[in-house]
């Protein structure tokens, strides 16, 4: 037997709420890097399950979305972290809940 | 593809990643990170999607993950224990989960095996990466090359 | 000449991006330029327009999105250039009123680009688009710059005006799934057999009522403009009563008139009777105030009461004689426009009079006349057009919609006399409080006018004289347009 | 020439509407240019005119009309035009002439003032709107013109103004005379609705010839009764004639040149141009609108010259006595006499500006003063003053034969005696002469017999400049009586397109005696009465009138005009202020909850996202959460600046549309 695309989705699923998990619960600006990263790796975890039960594509779509969706979170990770580079030297913190700038 | 595998690689990704999501060190959980992408990237392969797994690996372990310590060690002062996982959070993480598997199960038509399918070459996707997709390519270099000039710009020291 | 119109929408834009390239200091000067360009090219509209002709004409027309009806349909007729060539006019008056910088200059731009393509635009989806993009602009240019209270009066400004337009795009919406156009020729020619039925044609006429109705605005939907235009600085309250309330005139004659005439027959009494609140309880509100800038705001909702008095009346009257419609149509157009150049006038008068006291306040002058007689002489002439004197410009558009609302709503009319009585009042208490009586210790050292005030004021004030003794020049921009409307509606 | 004049007849109000504009753009201190271009612009309106008049003497019956479009709206003309016929050509020779006499007196009266070219700009432009309407040929030309009086009245009564009193009386001459415009202006909607056309004279079709008023049918009475209302504001007739008095804050000439020449003519000569409106469907000579002009006529008539006995100011007595005497000649176009009621405003027009000129030189010798109890004496000391003054007074009484204002009151007179309708009018008319023979005598012997009071000690007489149009204005009120005797009745005739025939019969009748005999007796009723006027008699002291002293109580109640002013303050005043303020209150509170309305509902949303947030995430997120404080607070309050709020938020929103699907399915 081999594994349907159900099973591929509920692990994406599973996947995606750890990521979930990390980046709600964690005070760490990397860890919730960590977090949103995991989701995105969940996504496309979907994108080429979605690719592989479907009829086939001529091009490849759903593996292209992978392609690029990687491309992007890499960018995101490189400005993101460059971020929490800033953010330390500026507060001398990581730590989100102290960063509350926003706060209306 | 094999159950076995798939079994195996599924428990290996979701252990690490919970790991990741809860270990109480930063290198740790940065570690488990890395663990857990390379399951992801092994699914890829398990899906004959060898191109974007090891571009998973190259990207996400070769360079996300590295960054990522990197970041650590410069942030030192700061990393040392994080909290764990806390009930809030868990509790949304773990809602979100029922309700996506719910409708994963609810919907019957991904209940389906896999049909047989031509192999998915490198000189397939290059193609298609130069015809169809050549402008979200420009587009996706241009986003990086801002990103690179953007992630320089922020960590610059500030002059004096 | 095909293209005037996209370029006259362009011109703003483009100008707005320069503002960017150039030095802050020259922002002024580059969107006065602009503006000139702009007006020379709603000159040339004027030139190549054929008064003659009914109908839209120097029609643009493009694909944009099949899939929704939406193309890119411009054209003018008479009505839609005699609110180009006011815009054109208003906004470099507007220019001149105060001091700007980059961001103000680009807003501005921006706002007037809006302008040339909601009254330009011809078909639903674009109108629309220009319609919203026209709101942006105003309510940053009240946040950003505003005076006391602008958070408040932009937030107001906008809820009011936001919900209004998702109401009316509500509305729209309707009438395309059942029509299946978004093309206000088509509509038009459909609306005369009903476009909609029962109780759908209601929904879609309260939704685009409202919407237009908060944009005018008509009693009771009006609260918003006293405070928006009290907040906004003096120019954007030019722009604000010049142009951007036209657009609620405007969309009532385009849209509302020929899409329902069915339902405004049946609602008629109510809605002149709205019209006749703002006509009355506006002025007696404005009476009520002491900042100069409400009170002129809350004339402005008398005055566009007025319009809306005259087109209500034409679009009822199912038995009005042609002379009557004719009249209340040409009324209403002659209104728009005076009141656009009147009213402006009247702001950046009262501008000026801020900017040398430093407060507003109806009691804060006195005895100005002894010490700047040319801002008074040029100000009494504004205020007297306002409050309809004959010989000025204001008289002429008041005096035809009275008559053809008289003739087909004659109690109606006769109660918006008491509007005409009111402002007469209300001017000429601010003009007692402010000009007469000993000269006011605090504006000893007013200066007059300056050269480059006179060069703003003056020009627009002879405008007001020479429409107010020989207006054929702009009747004959609309009398085309006028015939053919009437004709819809008899 | 008066061919020419015919068709160049807007040129008579534009010639004297472009000196005013000269005179204004003139620098300050150009006193002389100004009053130069002023009378200049002045006299050429009086030759125009005069030739004008000669050209319809031409014909019997002559009407010469010129029409032209003003605009075209729609596929409509709206035509406007210039007419000259008698009764246009009388009145343009006595604006012109009287309004010249006035020109010329205020070149000495305003001398030193500041804004001396300012005031002979607005009386350029006063006298050209005045001229403008005597000839207009088309009611919305005429109410144009109409309101260019009321605007420059406006101006003048309003020229000192550094003076509050002066400004608030311009804005109540303004608005109230405009109260009743708006009648006006609602009549000429409604005639222009019936009859299609505003020109008086239009080949036949105009509003007054026989289509026009056939079209307007049953409606007449109403057009008549708004376009009368018009005349009520303008011609300061009860109930709107509290401005007039008032208007005594501007320059004396101004005053002069108001009640006399212009402003106050012009309701007169409204009613007398419409008047084929008035009288149409009259059965014999009788009809409902005329019967109101009739009775408010009667009632402003008695009302006024009551007032005017216990006035104090030398100018205002003048202002009642104006309004009193238009209120006559009101009564006489309602009874039918147009000639006689024209005719009286002719005269009257050259009496009243001789009066205030007068009143003028007086106030100017005494070196402003206008309070006539602390004249007198001033006979000796202002010789040509005294002498006009006294023709003037005269005059104005009413003293027959030798004097213009006597054979046009016994006309009048006599018209009201034979009214179908009722003799009352005719009664009230008659104590009405004995009033007004009766104030002005007191006047006249406060200001210039008895003693030397405080303001005529210094008094002089004033220069040649003032002195000669007074001269000129006397001569003309009494050479006019030439060609108002019944003898002769020239001018009635002219005006009623009858040949005059000379018979000297005729000027001896029955109603002569009479008005002698109540003239008389109303000379010497004030004589006796105010002959020690101005200086201790018996009990009484010296500053007080002989009538206050005798009725106190009656004297207050004329003294403070029937206490008219106050009734309107704590009513119609009250009420519109207090409406004001009310509509101001339902803009600020009522209708602004409409826009509250729409924030509660934000609100509502703004809370129930908060309870949300406060349930569904921890409670280190919570904290940060605060209180709030109306709907920005609650806003801004969801954003707390904490990213995994934000996060939560968004997973909420997740399993949110999860739920929706999961309802959906």
């Amino acid at each position: 037997m081999t594994p349907t695309l159900q099973v591929f989705l509920i692990v994406s699923a599973a996947l995606f709420s750890t990521g979930l998990l990390g980046a709600l619960s964690r005070r760490h600006a990397i860890f919730i890097l960590i977090g949103i990263e995991m989701m995105l790796a969940a996504a496309n975890l979907n994108f080429i399950a979605f690719w592989r039960f479907s009829p086939q594509s001529q091009p490849p779509t759903g593996v292209m979305i992978a392609i690029f969706s990687i491309a992007i979170a890499a960018a995101e990770a490189a400005v993101g972290l460059a971020l929490v580079i800033a953010v330390y030297r500026h507060y001398r913190t990581t730590n989100v809940d102290h960063l509350d700038q926003l706060k209306g | 593809m094999s159950s076995a595998a798939f079994v195996l690689i599924a428990m290996v990704t979701l252990a690490a990643a919970l790991a990741a999501a809860t270990l109480q060190k930063l290198m740790h959980a940065t570690l488990s990170f890395a663990v857990a992408l390379v399951g992801v990237a092994a699914f890829f392969f398990l899906l004959g999607a060898e191109f974007v797994g090891l571009v998973l690996v190259f990207v996400y372990i070769g360079a996300v993950a590295v960054l990522i310590v990197f970041t650590i060690l410069l942030t030192r002062r700061d990393v040392g224990k994080d909290r764990g996982a806390n009930w809030g959070g868990a509790l949304l993480a773990v809602a979100v989960f029922g309700g996506l598997a719910w409708a994963v199960f609810k919907t019957q038509s991904v209940a389906i095996g896999a049909p047989h399918i031509r192999a998915l070459t490198v000189k397939r996707i290059g193609e298609a990466l130069m015809t169809s997709y050549v402008w979200p390519l420009q587009c996706v270099g241009l986003l990086l090359t801002a990103a690179l000039i953007g992630a320089l710009v922020l960590v610059m020291e500030e002059k004096r | 000449m095909v293209g005037l119109i996209s370029a006259l929408i362009l011109i703003p834009l483009v100008g707005a991006l320069a503002l960017f390239i150039a030095p802050e200091r020259n922002a002024r000067p580059i969107a006065l330029l602009v503006n000139a360009v702009a007006a020379f090219d709603a000159l040339a509209l004027w030139r190549h327009f054929d008064i003659g002709a009914a109908g839209i004409q120097l029609v643009e027309r493009h694909a944009w999105i099949p899939a929704i009806g939406a193309e890119y349909l411009v054209g003018i007729d008479g009505l839609s250039l005699l609110l180009v060539l006011l815009t054109s006019l208003i906004i470099p008056f507007a220019f001149l009123a105060q001091r700007m910088d980059r961001g103000f200059c680009a807003l501005m731009l921006i706002m007037q680009s809006a302008l040339y393509g909601t009254f330009t635009a011809q078909n639903f989806v674009l109108w629309f688009l220009f319609y919203e993009m026209s709101l942006i602009p105003a309510f940053l240019l009240i946040k950003i710059w505003g005076g006391e209270n602008r958070d408040r009066a932009a937030t107001k400004f906008f809820l009011y005006t936001f919900l209004g337009s998702v109401a009316m795009l509500l509305g729209f919406l309707e009438i395309y799934l059942a029509r299946g156009s978004f093309d206000f020729a088509t509509l038009a020619s459909l609306g005369k057999n009903g476009l909609l039925t029962g109780k759908l044609a209601w929904l879609a006429f309260a939704g685009i009522f409202l919407g237009l109705a908060v944009k005018v605005p008509l009693f009771p939907f009006h609260t918003w403009l006293p405070d928006a235009y009290e907040s906004a600085p003096t120019g954007v309250s030019m722009v604000l009563t010049g142009v951007l309330s036209k657009m609620g005139v405007y969309g009532f004659a385009r849209l509302l008139l020929p899409l329902f005439p069915n339902e405004i027959r049946i609602i008629g009494p109510w809605l002149l009777a709205l019209a006749i609140c703002s006509i009355v309880f506006a002025p007696l509100a404005a009476w009520a105030q002491s900042d100069l800038k409400r009170m002129v705001a809350y004339l402005s909702v008398n005055h566009l009461g007025y319009c809306m008095l005259g087109l209500f009346a034409v679009a009822v009257s199912s038995v009005g004689a042609a002379i009557d419609t004719q009249a209340a149509l040409s009324g209403v157009f002659m209104q728009i426009f005076n009141h656009g150049i009147t009213a402006a006038a009247l702001f950046y008068l009262v501008g000026l009079l801020e900017q040398r006291r430093g407060l507003r306040g109806i009691d804060d002058f006195g005895g100005l006349m002894q010490r700047t007689p040319l801002l008074c002489g040029w100000m009494s002439v504004a205020m007297f057009s306002s409050l309809g004197l004959p010989g000025l410009n204001g008289f002429i558009g008041e005096f035809l919609i009275f008559k053809g609302s008289f003739a087909i709503a004659a109690s109606f009319t006769a109660i918006a006399v008491i509007g005409l009585l009111v402002t007469a009042i209300v001017f000429v208490r601010a003009m007692q409080a402010l000009f007469s009586g000993p000269l006011a210790e605090s504006c000893n050292a007013f200066s007059d006018l300056l050269p480059r005030e006179q060069v703003a004021i003056i020009p627009v004030t002879l405008l007001m004289f020479a429409i107010g003794l020989a207006p054929q020049f702009i009747f004959n921009i609309f009398n085309a347009t006028v015939v053919q409307m009437a004709r819809l509606f008899s | 020439m008066s061919r020419w004049i015919i068709d160049h007849l807007w040129l008579i109000p534009a010639v004297p509407f472009a000196a005013s504009l000269v005179i204004l753009s003139l620098p300050n201190g150009r006193h002389k240019s100004a009053a130069l271009l002023a009378v200049a612009g002045q006299i050429a309106a009086l030759v125009m005119s005069f030739f004008a008049f000669l050209a319809t003497l031409q014909v019997s019956g002559f009407r010469a009309v010129q029409n032209f479009t003003w605009f075209t709206f729609g596929d409509h003309a709206l035509r406007l035009g210039w007419l000259l016929d008698p009764l246009a050509a009388v009145m343009l020779i006595m604006i012109t002439l009287v309004g010249l006499c006035i020109f010329v007196f205020s070149i000495g009266y305003m001398a030193g003032d500041k804004n001396f070219v300012r005031f002979f700009a607005y009386l350029s432009f006063f006298s050209g709107a005045m001229l403008g309407l005597v000839i207009s040929n088309s009611l919305l030309l005429l109410f144009i013109c109409w309101e260019l009086v009321g605007l420059a009245s406006y101006l003048l009564i309003g020229f000192w103004i550094e003076r509050p009193s002066a400004a608030a009386a311009a804005k109540k001459a303004f608005i109230t005379t405009r109260i009743g415009d708006l009648g006006f202006f609602l009549g000429l909607l409604w005639l222009y609705g019936r009859s299609g056309n505003l020109l008086f004279y239009d080949g036949g079709n105009g509003c007054l010839e026989s289509a026009g008023l056939a079209m307007l049918g049953a409606s007449a009475v109403s057009v008549a009764l708004l376009i009368f209302c018009g005349a009520v504001g303008k011609s300061g007739q009860f109930p709107l004639h509290v401005w007039l008095p008032d208007a005594m804050e501007g320059p004396t000439p101004v005053s002069a040149l108001i009640h006399a020449a212009t402003m106050v003519a012009a309701g007169v000569f409204l009613v007398a141009r419409v008047y084929p409106i008035f009288s149409l469907g009259a059965i014999d000579g009788v009809t409902s609108s005329l019967t109101v002009v009739v009775w408010i006529g009667v009632i402003t008539a008695l009302m006024a010259a009551l007032i005017a006995i216990a006035q104090a100011d030398i100018k205002r007595i003048l202002a009642y006595s104006t309004v009193s005497q238009l209120g006559l000649m009101m009564v006489s176009l309602g009874v039918g006499g147009v000639a006689a009621g024209m005719m009286h405003l002719l005269a009257h027009g050259f009496f009243k500006a001789l009066l205030f000129l007068g009143a003028g030189s007086v106030i100017h010798g005494c070196h402003g003063e206008q309070d006539i109890r602390k004249m007198g004496g001033l006979r000796r000391l202002m010789p040509v003053t005294f002498s006009t003054y006294a023709i003037g007074m005269m005059a104005l009484s009413g003293v027959p034969l030798f004097f213009s204002g006597g054979w046009t009151k016994e006309e009048i007179l006599h018209v009201t005696a034979d009214w179908p309708a009722s003799r009352l009018p005719y009664y009230f008319l008659l104590a009405g002469v004995v009033l007004t023979a009766l104030y002005m005598t007191r006047q006249i012997i406060y200001v210039f017999f008895g003693d030397r009071r405080a303001a005529s000690q210094h008094a002089h007489e004033s220069p040649r400049v003032m002195t000669m149009p007074l001269i000129v204005l006397a001569s003309c009120a009494i050479l006019f009586s030439v060609v108002l005797t019944p003898a002769w009745p020239w001018l009635h005739h002219y005006l009623t397109d009858e040949p005059a025939h000379f018979e000297f019969a005729r000027l001896i009748q029955p109603t002569l005696f009479l008005s002698l005999v109540l003239v008389g007796a109303g000379v010497a009723l004030g004589i006796g009465m105010y002959r020690k006027a101005g200086a201790q008699d018996r009990q009484r002291p010296a500053d007080t009138d002989p009538l206050e002293f005798a009725q106190p109580q009656l004297f207050r109640f004329l003294e403070n005009k029937m206490w008219i002013d106050e009734l309107y303050a704590r009513t119609v005043i009250a009420f519109s202020c207090l409406s004001a303020r009310l509509s101001d209150w339902m803009d600020r509170h009522f209708w602004d909850r409409l826009v509250r309305g729409f924030g509660a509902v934000g609100r509502l949303f703004g809370t129930f996202a908060t309870t949300v947030d406060e349930r569904g995430i921890n409670a280190g997120v919570d904290e940060t959460t605060v209180g709030t404080r109306g709907l920005g607070r609650l806003m801004s309050a969801a954003h707390s600046g904490q990213i995994q709020t934000y996060l939560g938020v968004i997973a909420i929103g997740v399993l949110a549309l999860l739920l929706f699907y999961a309802w959906l399915a």
